[in-house]
């Protein structure tokens, strides 16, 4: 059993392990830089330690600030949260080297599935389906043969990228000719590798992912699918579980799948499988993230489980406490991102937030990161909080995150609010037809 | 020169009522101003009503040194725990009243197994150790008070 | 179906009551004092509507004006909360009168269960288990008599009363020849009628309670037991459900008894049947409360119902939506009212909210009255928030609410939140091992 | 030299109030200044817009008029719908210009069914009729304005 966490992140999810630690009894360590000094993280744990200026690169990705304020702590675990330092298995290492638990996966599965070339062979070799692709490109003239053979439309993706960036849509061998070397000097600039790749393009796929969960004693659990097809500029910003567009037997055909190449690969902690969603019903792998989402409170509230103190059992060498059968949907969950941004420009909107009511009652859930009289600093990512509901129907889901998006009053900062209430008020989301190109539809 | 001091004193709870940083009357030939430091304002304000906050455009703190009204402070570069002496046994790196010139090292803060010594960055004389010789110390801490010559 | 529904109320439970009404797609109506023109309901309601100045006498509480401001928005139906009108069978009978559907209990009902002697005897009449206690008192000699009967200590209660205000333990003939006739002086000046009776009066008894509803259709539903025993002079301050103290058989045996009770009395609507619980484990009735109470919320977690949402299909004249089968408890639930009061002297705290955060995460609830960068006015009851909690046990449910007070922030008032951390840190809470002097004994 | 506080207050005032961050008045040999942090008049707005309204200590407007710089207004004492007539073909009771006496009905508002006439509560002459015929009114909502005579 831990005694002390230190989780080395800020905002709603620094706040979502303070929770799961508190309710097991542990004690929790705030890491924070000086800008932070009064932000919630750093005001509601149980220490808190402040690690270096406002820049990112001093603070909350300084390896060695963070693992001295574990060891001025006492703290013996660290729970990265998303983003920051949560993929990076130097991190890791260094935890391990330090007599510090890091609460993840190993380091060596984070590096398996961190480059995306390598993460899909090491997937077909498990056994999952994979979206159809080249090896990596060696030349211009070999790029235009392997676009060929796979046939156009193709993507041309980097295979040290991510988030999106570096992605290009090529729809003819002069495209290709066009493109190759300016994205293999950009790749090689942005991601210290010209490594590229292609895939086949799908034209309005959805975006499915699978939560799973493994411990040391073999057991993988996948807990479901989330839909998230609802993204700008590849930035999820509203999911939902279960997925319309999953039927109860795809469901459990795939992750009976998942689990046999999971164990097989003997995955530890919490992850998430991305696939793609083509118009005709088929799943294809995509990527890996080794670590918690952002998004996985709506599994959380139709599977009934607490992912993150699962994590810490997993870390703690525990078994799992699911059950061993395979856990059903209940209900039906929305998550919508709130972010301080402009809703019509997207452009950030920090500040001091003047006037405060999130919403409450009846099947909804807040994760924030802000309190009323605090402030949203222009240094970090602009999400204040997730408002996540959970209702028995997907109908119902949506009424309830109407209501509760109306309640809610975020004074002094702008917030993407009324982007999420157009798309709530859609028909087309609301009769589930969405794709990843369905805000590019809305706003176009 | 003859201050009328009750009428300062008045400028002066004006100033400190409102959140203003500054007041300045000109007469004749006299002119009186009364100032205050932006970041005190703030302070005043947070007491009296919502927010605690570091201004956000506030420049990080670059160096391992502040200033105030009090003198120079070495501060924290690193979160670690801090020591004065190179090991237990040895003297102090620095005490009270010593001078010290740009370049000596004051004290050490361990962070990682590692020892990392702390240099003046200017010459002066140690008015003040801040902390206890092994206790954590975070970033930005204040660790000796240097009155600068 | 209605269209409109007005809000006859204010605070957490106006808030509340729009929730319901806007998942149903039911438009609403505020009406507000002058002093509450920036209070979160008439903030939050499609229309608002100022109907007075501060005093409750002139605005709450005040019939015409509520029914004219139902007139020029057209409203259909009024939701009146608890507290203020909502036993009124005055005022439910003037919704008649006017055309508005009144959501709530016949004027008859309020009328039936209002009185506390004829509640009694009505009860007993239904077959429901009753506390010992005498018929109307005639004089003083009569009152020797009848606690004699009854024997000593007894309670002298003022018919009329409620909220425990009139009450009076006695422990022998001397003491009820010097109290009876300034009781029945102070029963005349408060209630406006003398009519003062006894109950056996027990020691350390707890408070338990049942939930009930009744549609047209005859269905009466019994939503098992709430423990409410957490109180401050007959004011409850946290309750939660199910009830230690309540076995499954009792539960389901007493549901029953209160389920062919109800029945025939054709009860319409939600409301509440309190018992007290003897050391022995015998439940008997004390009082029906006609209307929604403070405290429901920890009967819809553990049942999954939304209460509200019912008491309105049921004015509606629809049948409830409740499953025919007896619903069972799932898990436990726990609520803690914070109050803006001084934790120690219980002095109304109002004032600016200047820093807030309302706990959230996986499990938590909150149903607030206020907003941060608003102001908590002095006029009316000191409920600021409901906060509640959902887990799979009570042990982990108290864990939970321990890390939800722990992560409350509401700044510029003072709250009883320490009170609560200090209940909930108590080894008799913990155990269950509690009374209505629980509270009397933690401060002795 | 002898300050004005009186006028120096109500400098600090208008600087309050304004989203300014400095004023600056020179008449003859005078000059005064006031200025704040900039970064203060935002919070100094928010507090504002944020804030409280009704002060919790204000008396309830307890007659059904209300007095500022432009006059006396004639406010609803109900929730209810405004009428100018006492029936739909009648003549309105008052209309702007005419002079009016204590005691006289200026409209009815209607709640519950009961027509509750309004009458003067000063005498004057109206110089605004300020909601139309028909329409609800809430509780305090300007009726009529009156110059008293």
């Amino acid at each position: 059993m831990f005694e002390k966490v230190l989780i080395a992140n800020r905002g709603e999810i620094a706040l979502r392990v303070i929770r799961s630690c508190r309710e097991r009894g542990l004690r929790t360590v705030a890491v924070h830089s000086e800008i932070d000094a009064d932000a919630l993280h750093t005001r509601l744990a149980d220490e808190a330690i402040c690690i270096g200026p406002a820049e990112p690169s001093r603070s909350y990705l300084h390896i060695p600030a963070i693992i001295a304020a574990a060891e001025i702590t006492g703290a013996d675990a660290v729970h990265p949260g998303y983003g920051f330092l949560s993929e990076n298995p130097e991190f890791a290492e260094t935890c391990a080297q330090c007599d510090l638990r890091f609460i993840g996966p190993l380091p060596e599965q984070m590096r398996q599935w961190g480059d995306k070339v390598s993460a899909r062979s090491l997937a077909k070799s498990l056994g999952l389906p994979i979206l159809e692709g080249s090896d990596l490109i060696t030349d211009v003239d070999d790029a235009v043969r392997k676009a060929e053979a796979l046939g156009f439309p193709v993507l041309l993706k980097a295979s040290g990228g991510g988030g999106g960036r570096g992605m290009q849509i090529l729809r003819s061998a002069e495209e290709v000719r066009a493109a190759f070397d300016i994205a293999r000097a950009e790749s090689l600039a942005a991601f210290g590798s010209g490594a590229l790749y292609f895939e086949k393009y799908l034209e309005r796929p959805r975006h499915i992912e699978f939560q799973i969960v493994g411990d040391e004693h073999g057991n993988i659990h996948v807990l479901g699918e989330r839909e998230c097809s609802i993204q700008r500029r590849h930035q999820k910003i509203l999911e939902e579980a279960p997925s319309v567009a999953i039927s109860e037997e795809q469901r459990n055909d795939m992750s009976e799948t998942i689990r046999r190449a999971m164990s097989k690969a003997g995955y530890l902690s919490a992850g998430t499988l991305e696939f793609l969603l083509d118009e005709r019903g088929e799943l294809t792998f995509l990527e890996m993230n080794p670590r918690i989402q952002v998004e996985h409170p709506v599994t959380e509230l139709i599977m009934g489980v607490d992912l993150v103190a699962e994590q810490i059992r997993i870390a703690e060498g525990e078994a799992l406490e699911l059950p061993t059968r395979q856990l059903s949907p209940r209900g039906h969950a929305i998550e919508c991102r709130i972010n301080a941004e402009d809703p019509e420009t997207f452009a950030p909107s920090p500040g001091l937030i003047t006037e405060l009511h999130m919403a409450g009652g009846t099947g909804v859930r807040v994760d924030s990161g802000v309190y009323g009289g605090g402030r949203v600093p222009p240094h970090y990512d602009p999400l204040v909080a997730k408002l996540v509901v959970h209702a028995p129907t997907r109908a119902r889901a949506i009424a309830k995150m109407r209501r509760a998006l109306s309640e809610t009053i975020i004074g002094g900062i702008r917030t993407n609010i009324p982007l999420h209430q157009r798309i709530l008020e859609h028909p087309a989301f609301e009769e589930g037809r969405v794709s990843t190109r369905f805000l590019d539809d809305l706003q176009g | 020169m003859k201050l009328d001091l009750e009428q300062l004193r008045e400028l002066i709870r004006l100033l400190d009522e409102s959140n203003l940083t500054e007041i300045e009357v000109e007469q004749d030939d006299d002119r009186i101003r009364v100032r205050r430091d932006p970041a005190l304002v703030v302070g005043a304000l947070a007491a009296q009503s919502v927010a605690p906050q570091v201004a956000s455009e506030a420049p990080a703190v670059e160096s391992t040194h502040t200033v105030d009204a009090n003198g120079v402070y070495v501060t924290s570069p690193f979160v670690g725990t801090f020591y004065r002496s190179p090991s237990p046994d040895a003297d102090a790196f620095v005490e009270v009243g010593d001078a010290v010139v740009t370049g000596q090292v004051l004290c050490i803060v361990e962070a990682m197994k590692l020892m990392n010594e702390i240099e003046a960055e200017t010459a002066g004389t140690v008015v003040e150790v801040l902390v206890d010789n092994g206790k954590p110390v975070e970033y930005g801490d204040r660790l000796f008070r240097i009155e600068t010559t």
